[in-house]
Formats: structure tokens, C-alpha cells, sequence
């Protein structure tokens, strides 16, 4: 989708451990290092404490788990409009369940678990129509972005739904070790997304896929088949995400995940996941994500008018990413 | 019936008005009514079209004809010239924007098509045949006089305020009314954030906010659905030292404030039935009736409705006509 | 635009002092990032001769005529052009100084038509509108010069065949009124009668002083048409001043690779009679391209199918690997029926493709070599979905050793590796791999002699060990001097099979254009 | 003695007229067909009557001008997320021009040429950070759409301008033969955006860049500068649909154009432009236009729920896809 433009043979830069993947995420840590020494400068106390911290990484923790899904979709060559919304279906899902009667006698899992299945549903449609409709995976997922919301409005009368299961809002509330379950989470899809991308068949296959799918095809991968299951994965997320949301804002609403998909998309794409497919980094999306979080953070403390913060961001988001450019790879391309 | 009439009703669950056992509610002639929204992006708004649709479906002369609910003042203005080709006999009309929806209402109510405005004001009196308003303005005064009779002694207070979509003049409006109540008793806002009338939104703002200031005395939120979102981002603090006054009316909140189980001590209403009462004016003004128990010929040119302060006291009165975000 | 027809042209005035060169380089250098393409290069072209650029898969002429071209800069070097020192910061610049390039990538827009990619860059027009009836005009004109009147101007360039892009490269060349034509490779995609054609329309062009740089892995072409050569290794230049029609094969070999290879073709031990059928392809059709094929090989055995460009062999082979679904006939290896249209049944079943296009078919060019080699069996070597990294790349390290695969690291780049190596990588994923059954199209595109002779020798190893081998070539000399036996593809028919002792370049030549005319 | 290497005579016949572009906008023509079929079916008099036409033509227009230069970027591999955003900025800076008072003596047309200012300028500076800060098209474009709404919010100071610039008002608002000035304007757009792309080095270099950036380049093409003109172009139609919207709305405010970015996207690639670039087509772009604001139209028309109208409009994008497909070559690939 993006049109590589040759790098000028000037900026090809001398080679060094810099160029690796490690060189991307030195950027993209400095980036991060650089907004924190902002919000220590302009906030003091309020921006350093642990409280501070936690706050950030809470409100990181559902975009995070997204952004996860999002990695694998975008390096295996695709994308995905419809996360904010299947999230919002699944937060709808789960609630209508949790508020009905006949549910009364339910454990709480099988609100969770609703919750996943819807995501991951929906995914799989998404897989489906992309693998083997040949649809684009932009117009497909818009579709079901668009389509998505509707549903969640119709099952929910556009109406918020308050969950009140207190086995359910105890443990994602629940704190351990210090620290929100909400963040424990994110850091468990987050590991668990690192293991699968860097260390299964699965994760090679999608970088593959998303690098050459011809050759992938022709090398045996049964590249539908990855495909259905790389949108199925970003359901789930969105699921988990649902689920994290639910516990969050105690809300099941149509409304929960609206928008999402762009700052999720720009946090795995600053992270330094390439948007054309082929190659994607778990660690660099969590830094985009972590990036994007803390933004938001500084500007609040910082008292910064939404209009002043949305010109400052829009800057912020080029800066770091030519940041993060300067410290990438020159090597890889020509 | 509904929000316009002093008693609350008493019929419970439905947030949508009973028709009331008044001539007016006789059928009569058939009225075809045309009727476009903003996209139902927050609950409140969600509750809108639903009281309009379950409101309309009580009368076996009205014909609803619903357009899609949209954000995008183009689509809108083609509804409404939709309508206008339609011959529709009246049009309820929540605009997006009320300046940029000005022209086109003009346009139907030259071609002599009444147009209900509701919500969010035309910028032309000729737009519309009637108007019914909520106070936003009486709203942020209604919040800030309620914290000031609370905080009165305290001057160094410090107060913070949620604030919904803030590109929305009534956000605006909110805002000073709530400031100039606040300076008469020598308050001021201390920290202010603004959501966007959702739950993900009130509870990110205000988690950020909790975060920025360690100590508060009170907060008002604009919106109690976004407030479902506050309350949880509060909860989740575990933060206690303050009082919050909602807005809008939500029943959830209500039910916060009867049980006393939360910071929630008060809420401001902002009846998500106006566009329920401008069904019910556009079929009147059709039928050419007058309004329920005034003498005066007609429906009257504007009605702006009342924004009292709920409170644990008073909370039973107005649980009826809560909304369930 | 250059008249490629007119042998008989006045003597260009260049002719008159063959001896000035027509352009220099002098010690260029060129880094990459980890790389040294270029250390020091020289070279000389004379105006309206045929300077051939000659050297091993990695050895810089692909870098040298870039820098030349304006596509790369320089680290270091003079370039000098008619006796004056020139700068060429961009492609444009070497376009104004009469520079002009086929590039071995082919370098075609597959969205544009084919008069449109022949004026890319410097279309006809009138006030920023394309004179379009013009520039087709002249592209059919060129075309028909070209020999090609059949490819129509107005044709999507992305629905020629390979040798057809490479028409319309050589057409765009053309059209700027070039002093110097670089050629990297260009016959690489074209069948024996093409290249004559080719040559013809060099010499066209040398008639009229303009000077060639031809760039080809294969010398018996570069006896015919070059004039002087110039030997390229590891970045330098190793041997210049070399007449293209007497310098002994061997002594140029030895230049390119600094060792005495034996360039020919492994001795054939004969497939025993009770050797067992391991492929059976029984009237195979892919509507509108081919029908009717049908052929066995046997274990150790090396079955060629040659032809012309656009026969219809590619897609022979991907029909019967899966990757095209068949609408008759029936695939078996060791007697079980293929499912159609699956390419993992087909891996599954023991069958592996080598496919044509090495970069778009075969690698994940942004992936480390080792990832690339294992890429069809990775799942194999991973436990219950779980990769273990350490034997992946210990299986690929023992196949870069066993192939000489060069460099020998297995993390870098596939994209980073030169023709020949990408080759012996792709061979290297069947041998980790493992199959029965081998397919083979086009193995020595763009492979050096060194490495061709090397790959020759592996395939025949690969083959007495039992594997049964499908190999598709356009250079007919390789079909017959590697396979066992030899089917010729007309006009997806296969119209001869025969030993490939009974059969020589000639006959296939005549089956060829018979079957053509049939 | 050389062989024919071009197959085409064969494969000419067989694949017939419906495989070239003609065949592809054949598929988008059948689904805008049936589309009105459902209309006149469900509408009857109140679909086919000449007002409603151009009320579809009237809401069609503004997105339609977006389309256009969207057309233009998408062909050339790039992407436009901002285009709502500027739409907006253009329509507050030309409205604030209009109600200063210094500005009374000044002619309307200055109002009309500041907002094309505003739109060609925001293009420009996404060009630039596209091509030569080589950022990614859709960050940098997203960073703008941020940025240019904050802008926008902080020059209106969040209000709604009211412009009341008679001989504009009269100019938009004014029907010529029966068409509205609004109709024409998108017609003039559409047409000139056309013979740009099909009969102008521009188009012709637009589709190279597109198709294949490196290509380009080694033939002389100045990629870089190819991109700037072509994301200031898209800011220009952005400026000409604030202008537009200005007269339709009267009112400048920061939320104009609010997520259009994705629905002239979702139209430009219905249309049958390829998201990865190289190819293009302006006719199928228009014709994409027109089924969805037709189909905003018949939703109005039958009374759908508001939540049902989402869901279908989900489902119908993807049956249009997948229509447009059927008609589509297959033989381009394989
Ligand atoms: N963009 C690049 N980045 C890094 N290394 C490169 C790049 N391009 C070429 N090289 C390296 O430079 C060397 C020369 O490559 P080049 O393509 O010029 O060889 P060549 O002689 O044309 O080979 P072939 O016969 O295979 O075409 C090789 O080692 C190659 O890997
Ligand atoms: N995508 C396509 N669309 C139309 N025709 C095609 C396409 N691909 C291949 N063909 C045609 O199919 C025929 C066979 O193609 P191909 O060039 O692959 O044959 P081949 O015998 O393998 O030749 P080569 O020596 O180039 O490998 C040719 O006539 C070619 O033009
Ligand atoms: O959308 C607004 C709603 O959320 C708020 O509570 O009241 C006014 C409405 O216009
Ligand atoms: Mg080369
Ligand atoms: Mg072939």
C-alpha cells in the first residue's frame, strides 16, 4: 500500500549492529526515553511515580492487546479496520449474557469466553472473505467494521450495559504484585504473542506469507488456510481486548473500541512493523504502544488544550518515526 | 406527558413518554414524520432515537421514517432534501450541527414542511416551527450552584470537570454556564478534561485526570454515560475524597445515587426524551392542536426544557424518567 | 531513436578513430552496507563495438553499469565521457549523455502498455498531453524493427511473457537517441532464435557507432557478437583488452573464477531398465495452454523438456506441482493420484519446484537464507509448532556447505545473494526437504559458468541417488547434455520424445518451428 | 527468424472486452444497476423521480471531488488519511477569511482561493514528508489528519462560522440547465481528473510511480517530486470539496469532513483502483461514488433501522466487491 521510494544512494549509512532489528528498536526506545524525559521535566512527581506508571500502562493495556493481533495481520501483508468494533460487539456480547436472567446461575468464565468466541468469530469471517473471497483486506474489514457496530447497536438497543458480576470485576480489578491484572494481561498476550511470532511455525509462516505469498505457496504453505487464521487471531485479541474493556469500564456498549483501529495501526506501524507485510516486531509494537500511551499522559498532565494536544501529536508521530528511521535499517533496502 | 409536564409519570421501565389519556392522543389523520439523528456514538444519543421510535410506534398515526443515523452534515442535509422530495408531512431534525442544517430546514419549512428542531439550535428562527432544547447553559449552572452550596467555605477547593465532545457549542455552553456558577462563590475549575460522550473515553479522560491531580473536592461530569466510564476509572483508583455530579440523568446513576455506593452524589437532567417530545409536537402541529393543558392556540415556538438537580432527596422522583444508557 | 536496420548506414564518424574510447571508467569503487561491490574498476568502451562484460554471479557488472546509469553513486571513480570527466547523480543525467540501459531486473511498469513503457520518462508530448497516436505509432515502428510486429503497442505490459518485457526494455533503450547501450543479461529470458534476432539488432545499432556493453553468462554468445572483453572479479577488473573471438575458453574461466573449471556436463550412467516409475503424468491439459502431456520418470532419471519461450513448459511443471489446476489428465508419484490443484499435496507426496522466476516464485527475499532453505520443511524441524532455531540452522548450514553456497552465512538476506547462490539456495531447500521428485525450470537463468558446471554436477548427483528430475531449459544444449530424455514442447503439445543421445540442437531447432507452423 | 513472444492473439480472444478496464467497470455498472433496481423496486416514484436523482447527485458530490485526487494517491501506491481533516481546516480558514470583518471589502473569491490554498498546502507537506522524509504514506497522512482537525479546532476556537457571503452563496447554491453549481463542479472535477489521468504525462507517470517506484526512477522519472505533486493534488480536490461544502452547509467548522478519509477510500477502491498502486481508473471511482451515496439514499427510502442500515451496508460492500470481481479479468492474474 505504500510506495517504497528508492532511498537516495547517499543515505546509505555505514553497517553496524545498528542496521539489525536491534538498531530499529534502539530508535524507537530513544523515542520513548525522549517523551518520558518530557514528561519528567514538565510533570515532576505527578509524571514519575509508580501511580504514574501504572496509570499508563493500564491505559496501554486494551490498545496493546490489539496492537498484538494487529502485528501478525499487518506482516502477514494484510490489515485489519474492523478491531475497534468487533471489540465493541464482544463487550455487547459478553454484557447481554452477563444482564440477562437466565444467566444468573453462569459462572463468569463463560461470559469471558463468549466474549472471545464472538472476536474470534469475527475474525474468521474477516479470514474467510480475505483468503478465499479475495476480497482487500481494507474494504473487507471496513465492512465488517461498519457491520460490526450495527450488530453490537441492535443486540445492545444502543443501550450501555453495566456489568455488575462481581466474580468477574474482582479479578480483572484484582491487582498482582503490585500490579493491575488489566496489565498482567497485556503482558501475557504480549509474551505469548512474542513466543508465537518469533518462536512457532506460525509466526514464520506469517512473516513469509506477508513477505512473498506466491513463493510461500509454492514452497507447500497453505497460505488461505494462515491467512483465515492470522484474522481469526486478530479477532481473538479483540476479544481479550473486549473482555479487558468489560472489566475496565464495567460497560457493554457499541461504543467501547470506536476508533481504534487507526492509533492501533499507528502504534504497530511507528513500532516499526512494515505496513506492506514481510516483516513485523512484537517488542517494536509494544513500544509503539507504550509511546502513544505516554503521549497522552504528558499532554494531560501538561493540562494541554485536545486541540493543542492534536497538533502536537500529529508532530509527534512524524518526528518519531523519522527518529526511529534515522536509527533503522538502510541495509535491508536500496 | 413526558419531561414537559411537572409530575414525573409514574409508569416505570420505558423511557419513552406514555401517551396520556388526552384528546391529543386520539388517533387522527395519518402523519408521516421524517426523522434524522447523529450516529447514536454515546448512549445518550442512542436513547434518543429509541424513545423518537418507541414514541412514534404508540401511535397508530404516525409514520416514522428513520434515516441513517450520521455524524456527516452532508448526508444529512440529503435526508432532509429526501424528505422534502418525499412530501413528508413533518420532519424531526437533530442536527449534527445545527448551523450547517440551518439552510436545508429552511428550505423544508419554505416548502411547507414544519420542521421540529431538536437538541442542538438552528442558527435561523425561520428554520424551524418549533424548538425543543434542553439547558445546557442551566445545566453547568445547576452542577456549579450544587458544588458551591457544598464546597461554599472551602475557597481553595479544587474542583475538576469532565467535559463531553468539546467541538459541541452545547459542551460550550456547559462549560460557562458551570464556570459562572462556580465564581459566585469564588470557585473556579481547577482541572478540566474533555471525553467524547463515551464510556471508553470518560473512563481514559478521567483516569489521566485522577492521575494529574492527587487531590480533589469535587467533579462534574457532563454526561452520565460517559460517566459509566469515570465512575470505573474512580473505582479503579481507588480514589474516594470527592463528591461527583453527573449530568444528563442516566438511571444507572440514579440508582448510584439512591444507593449511596459511590462518589455520585447528585445528577443534572438532560432529558434524552426531547426527541421523543418532538415527535409528539410535529404530529400536534400536523393534526394543528394545541400542546396539552396550555390555553394558547398552538404548539409553541420553542421549549426549552428543565435541568433540575437530582439528588438522594429528590431521586425517586425522577427515576422514571431515566434514561438506561 | 536509432534505425536498428540500416546495415547499410554511412561509417559513423566515431569509426574514424576506433581507437579513443568512447567512455571510461576509471577505479570505480562502490560500497554497500556490509558489502564491497565495486574496488576498483576500469573500463573502455570504443564507439561501435561490442564490449562484453564478463565475470562470476557476484562480481560487480550488474553495480558498474548502474553506477553507470546514474541508478547507484559512485563511492569513488572518474567516469569519462567523450574525453570529458562526467558527473551522473541520476538515471535522467545518463539518459541526457546517450547512456542508456536494459537493466537485468526487468524494469517494465506490468500497469502500463507497451508504448507507454517504451517513452516512460520522456513520453511524447504536447503541453503535459500524451500524443498518444504518436508514440504507438513509433512503438510499433521499433517493435517491427525489433522483429516483434505481433507485440501490439496498446497490450498491458503486464501480460507479456518474460521475453516479451525484455522486447520492450530493449524497445525503450532504443527510443532515446543513445550513444552507449548497456545490455545486463538481456538473453537470459530468450530461446536460441531470439538471441539471433537480438544479435541482428546489434549489429544494427554498432553500424552506426553507437557502442554496446553486452553483459551474458553464456560464451558462446559472446564469441559471436563481442568484440573485446573485459573480465570482472570480486569488484576488479582482472582481465581487459581481451578479443572476444580468440581468447580460449579456458584462459577466460580461469579469469572469472581464478581455478580451471571443467565446463561440461556430468557423464550419464544410464537409468537401469528396473529403475521404478516414480512420476506418472498421464494426459495432462491446462485449457488454452497445453493438453495431452504425458510422461513418466523414473527413479534416477533426468527427463528436459525443451522448446521456445511461451511453449507452455512452466506451466507443465506448475500444473503438475498444483500450483495451477489441471482440467484433465491425472498426476501419480509412486503410483498415488495427486490431488488437483494443491501444492502441499504435491510437497507432501514428494515433489519439490525450482519455479522460473527465482525472486518472485522462489524466496522471501527479505528472509535470511536459512529461513529460505527451510521454508518447506521448517514445520518438520519445529515440535508441535515449536521451532528449534539451532538444528533449522544447522540443516541449512550443511546444504550451504554441501552446495559451496556463497557467502557461507546463513543469516543473511536471501535478496543479498547473487543469481547462482539463490539457485543453490532454492536447490537447498529440496535437499533438506527431501523429495522424489525434482522440478527443475530454468535452473541456470543468470548462473555463472562456474556455478552452472557445479549445478550440472549436483543435479546428477541428486539424480543417481535416485530422484527422479523434470528439467526445463531454454538453452537446448543444456537439455540434451543433462537429461536422460528429452521431450520437445511445441505449442503446449509435446510433438517428440526421444534419448537424449538420439537427438541434437538442430533437430530440436526443426520439431520446434515444425510443430510451430503445424 | 524470431519467435512470437507474445501470446496475445490467443489470449485476446478468449479473455474478450470484459477483461480490460471496460470488463472491470462492467461489474461496478451491474452492482450501481441492481442497486437502483432495489431502489425503484422499494421507492418506486420516490427513488426514480428527477429530484431524487439529484439529491444523490448533490450528496455524491462532495466525497466525489475527494475521490478524485484519492484516485490519483492510491494509483500512485500512496494512501490519504487526511483528506477529511483538510477538508475540514479548509472550510474554517476560508469561513474565519469570510467573517473578519477586515475582510468585508474583500471578493468572495479570495474566500475560495484561501481554502484551495489551505488543502493544496496541507498536500504539499504530506507529499514532502512521504517523499522525501520517507515516512510511510499512512502515518504520515493519519499525523495529519490529527493535526490539521487540532488546527482547524484552535483557528474556529471550536465554533461554527456561519458564512454569509452572498455572491457566494448564490454562485454554489445557483442550478445551471437544471443541474446544481455543487453537480457541475464534482462533473468538472471528474472530467478533468480524467483526461489528467488518461491523457497526460502526469497520469501516465502517476500509474509508473504506482506500478513500480524503482522502474520509474531508472527511467528518468522524479519519483520523489511525482509524490509531492500528487499528495498536493489530493490537498487541492480537499480544498475544492471544503469550498463546496462550505456552500452546501454554510458553516466552517472543525468537524466537516469528519471520517470521510474512509468511506472515499472504501469508494476509490470499490471502484476498481488497486490499494497497492499501478493501477487506477477515474470512471470507476466516480461510479463507486454514486453507489454509496445511492445507497445512503435507499436506506433513507425503505425505513431501515438505523442499526440493520449498518450491517447491510457491511454486507453490501462486500457483495459488491465480490460482484465486481466476477466481471472483473481474471486472466490479469492467474
Ligand atoms: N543493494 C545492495 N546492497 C548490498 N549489497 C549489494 C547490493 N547490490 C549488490 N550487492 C552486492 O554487490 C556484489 C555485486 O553484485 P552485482 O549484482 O553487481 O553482481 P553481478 O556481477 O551483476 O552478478 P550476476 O551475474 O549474478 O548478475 C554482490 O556481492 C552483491 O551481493
Ligand atoms: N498471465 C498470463 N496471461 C496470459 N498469458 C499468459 C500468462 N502467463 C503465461 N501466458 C502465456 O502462456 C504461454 C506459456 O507461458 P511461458 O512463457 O511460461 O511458457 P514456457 O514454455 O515456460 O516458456 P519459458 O521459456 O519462458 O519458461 C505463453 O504463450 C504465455 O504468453
Ligand atoms: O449528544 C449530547 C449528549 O450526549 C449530551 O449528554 O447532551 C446533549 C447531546 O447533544
Ligand atoms: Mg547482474
Ligand atoms: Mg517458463
Amino acid at each position: 500500500m505504500s510506495t517504497q521510494v528508492d532511498a537516495s544512494p547517499a543515505a546509505e549509512s555505514r553497517s553496524s549492529w545498528l542496521s539489525g532489528p536491534a538498531g530499529r528498536t534502539v530508535g524507537l526506545v530513544v523515542a520513548l526515553v525522549l517523551l518520558a524525559v518530557v514528561g519528567v521535566i514538565t510533570g515532576g512527581e505527578r509524571f514519575a511515580s509508580l501511580d504514574n506508571v501504572m496509570t499508563i500502562l493500564r491505559l496501554a493495556s486494551v490498545t496493546g492487546v490489539l496492537a498484538i493481533g494487529m502485528t501478525f495481520v499487518i506482516t502477514a501483508g494484510g490489515i485489519d479496520l474492523s478491531v475497534g468494533s468487533v471489540l465493541g460487539l464482544a463487550t455487547v456480547w459478553a454484557s447481554t449474557l452477563a444482564t440477562q436472567t437466565m444467566a444468573e446461575d453462569l459462572h463468569w468464565t463463560v461470559m469471558v469466553l463468549t466474549g472471545l468466541a464472538v472476536g474470534t468469530a469475527a475474525g474468521l469471517i474477516n479470514g474467510l472473505i480475505i483468503a478465499y473471497g479475495k476480497v482487500v483486506a481494507f474494504i473487507a474489514t471496513l465492512a465488517m467494521m461498519i457491520a460490526a457496530r450495527g450488530l453490537a447497536e441492535m443486540i445492545s438497543g444502543r443501550q450501555t450495559q453495566v456489568v455488575q458480576v462481581d466474580g468477574f470485576l474482582d479479578f480483572v480489578r484484582a491487582d498482582f504484585i503490585g500490579v493491575p491484572v488489566l496489565v498482567w494481561m497485556f503482558v501475557v498476550v504480549a509474551v505469548a504473542g512474542w513466543f508465537l511470532f518469533n518462536r512457532t511455525t506460525f509466526g514464520r509462516r506469517t512473516v513469509a506469507v506477508g513477505g512473498n505469498a506466491e513463493a510461500s505457496r509454492l514452497a507447500g504453505i497453505k497460505v488461505q488456510r494462515h491467512l483465515l487464521y492470522v484474522y481469526g487471531l486478530s479477532g481473538l485479541t479483540a476479544g481479550i481486548a473486549g473482555v479487558m474493556m468489560l472489566g475496565r469500564t464495567t460497560a457493554g456498549t457499541s461504543t467501547n473500541g470506536l476508533y481504534y483501529e487507526l492509533e492501533v495501526i499507528a502504534a504497530v506501524v511507528v513500532g516499526g512493523t512494515l505496513l506492506i507485510g514481510g516483516r513485523g516486531t512484537i517488542v517494536g509494537t509494544v513500544i509503539g504502544v507504550l509511546i502513544f500511551a505516554m503521549l497522552t499522559n504528558v499532554f494531560t498532565i501538561n493540562n494541554l488544550s485536545i486541540s493543542a494536544q492534536n497538533v502536537a501529536k500529529g508532530v509527534i508521530i512524524v518526528v518519531a518515526v523519522l527518529i526511529q528511521q534515522r536509527f533503522a535499517a538502510r541495509s535491508t533496502s536500496t | 406527558a413526558g419531561c414537559t409536564s411537572n409530575e414525573p409519570p409514574e409508569d416505570e421501565g420505558s423511557a419513552a413518554p406514555q401517551v396520556a389519556a388526552e384528546g391529543n392522543d386520539e388517533p387522527g389523520e395519518k402523519v408521516v414524520i421524517g426523522f434524522s439523528a447523529p450516529a447514536a456514538d454515546h448512549g445518550w444519543m442512542g436513547a434518543i432515537t429509541q424513545s423518537a421510535v418507541d414514541t412514534a410506534d404508540q401511535y397508530s398515526d404516525v409514520e416514522l421514517r428513520q434515516a441513517e443515523a450520521t455524524n456527516d452534515v452532508n448526508v444529512q442535509i440529503s435526508q432532509v432534501e429526501q424528505f422534502i422530495n418525499d412530501g413528508v408531512d413533518a420532519i424531526v431534525l437533530l442536527p449534527f450541527d445545527g448551523a450547517a442544517l440551518t439552510e436545508v430546514a429552511t428550505k423544508a419549512m419554505d416548502a411547507g414542511i414544519p420542521v421540529i428542531n431538536v437538541d442542538r439550535e438552528f442558527s435561523s428562527p425561520f428554520a424551524a416551527r418549533a424548538t425543543v432544547l434542553g439547558d445546557n447553559y442551566g445545566m453547568g449552572v445547576s452542577a456549579g450552584t450544587y458544588i458551591c452550596e457544598q464546597l461554599g467555605d472551602t475557597p481553595d477547593a479544587v474542583v475538576a470537570e469532565v467535559a463531553g465532545i468539546d467541538s459541541l457549542p452545547l459542551t460550550q455552553d456547559r462549560s460557562k454556564g458551570f464556570k459562572d456558577a462556580l465564581s459566585d462563590c469564588g470557585l473556579d475549575v481547577d482541572a478540566r478534561v474533555a471525553a467524547d460522550f463515551t464510556v471508553q473515553g470518560g473512563e481514559t479522560a478521567t483516569s489521566n485526570l485522577l492521575q494529574a491531580e492527587p487531590k480533589i473536592d469535587a467533579i462534574w461530569n457532563h454526561d452520565d454515560d460517559q460517566g459509566v466510564g469515570v465512575l470505573a476509572a474512580i473505582e479503579n483508583a481507588g480514589r474516594d475524597e470527592f463528591f461527583m455530579v453527573g449530568g444528563a440523568g442516566s438511571l444507572d446513576v440514579m440508582e448510584h445515587i439512591k444507593a449511596d455506593d459511590s462518589v455520585l452524589q447528585a445528577t443534572v437532567i438532560y432529558p434524552s426524551t426531547q426527541a421523543a417530545d418532538g415527535i409528539k409536537l410535529a404530529r400536534l402541529v400536523v393534526h394543528d392542536k394545541n400542546m396539552g393543558d396550555l390555553v394558547s392556540a398552538g404548539v409553541p415556538r420553542t421549549t426549552q426544557l428543565y435541568a433540575p438537580v437530582v439528588t438522594a432527596d429528590n431521586v425517586d422522583q425522577y427515576m422514571s424518567i431515566g434514561f438506561r444508557s | 531513436m536509432v534505425d536498428v536496420d540500416r546495415d547499410d548506414a554511412a561509417p559513423p564518424e566515431g569509426a574514424d578513430a576506433p581507437d579513443v574510447p568512447l567512455l571510461r571508467m576509471e577505479g570505480i569503487v562502490k560500497h554497500f552496507p556490509g558489502a564491497k561491490a565495486l574496488d576498483g574498476v576500469d573500463l573502455d568502451v570504443l564507439p561501435g563495438e561490442v564490449h562484453c562484460l564478463l565475470g562470476q554471479n557476484g562480481a560487480g557488472k550488474s553495480t558498474l553499469i548502474k553506477v553507470l546509469a546514474g541508478a547507484h553513486q559512485p563511492t569513488s571513480g572518474r567516469i569519462v565521457l567523450d574525453g570529458e570527466e562526467i558527473a551522473i547523480p541520476h538515471p535522467v543525467a545518463a539518459l541526457r549523455h546517450g547512456v542508456a540501459t536494459i537493466y537485468q531486473e526487468l524494469d517494465v511498469v506490468d500497469g502500463l502498455t507497451v508504448a507507454e513503457n517504451v517513452f516512460l520518462g520522456h513520453e511524447l508530448d504536447r503541453g503535459g498531453f500524451t500524443q498518444r497516436r504518436e508514440a504507438i505509432r513509433s512503438t510499433r515502428e521499433m517493435l517491427r524493427r525489433l522483429g516483434h510486429p505481433e507485440i501490439s503497442p496498446h497490450r498491458e505490459v503486464g501480460r507479456l511473457s518474460a521475453a516479451g518485457k525484455q522486447i520492450v526494455s530493449m524497445a525503450r533503450a532504443l527510443s532515446h537517441d543513445a550513444r552507449v547501450i548497456v545490455m545486463d543479461e538481456p538473453s537470459a529470458v530468450l530461446d536460441a532464435g531470439e538471441v539471433q534476432n537480438l544479435f541482428r539488432v546489434v549489429r544494427g545499432l554498432t553500424a552506426q557507432g553507437v557502442a554496446v556493453v553486452y553483459i551474458s553468462h553464456r560464451l558462446e554468445e559472446i564469441r559471436q557478437i563481442g568484440d573485446r572483453i573485459t573480465v570482472l572479479k570480486n569488484g576488479r577488473t582482472v582481465g581487459r583488452d581481451l578479443p572476444a573471438a580468440t581468447t580460449p575458453t579456458a584462459e577466460l574461466i580461469r579469469l572469472m573464477t581464478g581455478r580451471n573449471v571443467e565446463y561440461a556436463f556430468p557423464t550419464r550412467p544410464g537409468v537401469p531398465e528396473d529403475a521404478p516409475v516414480v512420476l506418472d503424468v498421464e494426459d495432462l491439459a491446462l485449457a488454452g495452454t497445453f493438453e495431452d502431456v504425458s510422461f513418466q520418470v523414473r527413479a534416477g532419471e533426468i527427463v528436459g523438456l525443451a522448446g521456445l519461450v511461451g511453449a507452455g513448459r512452466s506451466e507443465i511443471l506448475e500444473t503438475l506441482y498444483g500450483a495451477r489446476r489441471r482440467t484433465a489428465g491425472s498426476v501419480a508419484v509412486k503410483g498415488r493420484r495427486l490431488r488437483s490443484g494443491s501444492v502441499d499435496a504435491a510437497v507432501a507426496a514428494g515433489i519439490g519446484l525450482c519455479p522460473e522466476e527465482r525472486k518472485s516464485q522462489g524466496l522471501v527475499l527479505d528472509e535470511p537464507v536459512y529461513r529460505n532453505i527451510t521454508l518447506s520443511t521448517f514445520a518438520r524441524i519445529a515440535r508441535g509448532g515449536w521451532l528449534d532455531e539451532r538444528a533449522e540452522r544447522a540443516a541449512a548450514r550443511e546444504q550451504v556447505a554441501a552446495l559451496d553456497l556463497r557467502p557461507a552465512g546463513v543469516d543473511r538476506a536471501a535478496r543479498t545473494l547473487s543469481g547462482g547462490n539463490q539457485q543453490k539456495a532454492l536447490l537447498g531447500r529440496w535437499l533438506v526437504h527431501g523429495c522424489d521428485v525434482l522440478l527443475l525450470d530454468e535452473p541456470t537463468r543468470g548462473v555463472d559458468v562456474g556455478a552452472r558446471s557445479e549445478l550440472y554436477a549436483l543435479v546428477r548427483r541428486l539424480a543417481d541417488a535416485g530422484t527422479a528430475v523434470v528439467v526445463v531449459s531454454s538453452e537446448i544444449p543444456e537439455v540434451l547434455g543433462l537429461a536422460d530424455h528429452v521431450l520437445v514442447v511445441s505449442e503446449g503439445r509435446v510433438v517428440h520424445r526421444a534419448p537424449a543421445q538420439d537427438i541434437d540442437e538442430h533437430r530440436v531447432l526443426d520439431l520446434v518451428m515444425e510443430g510451430t507452423v503445424a
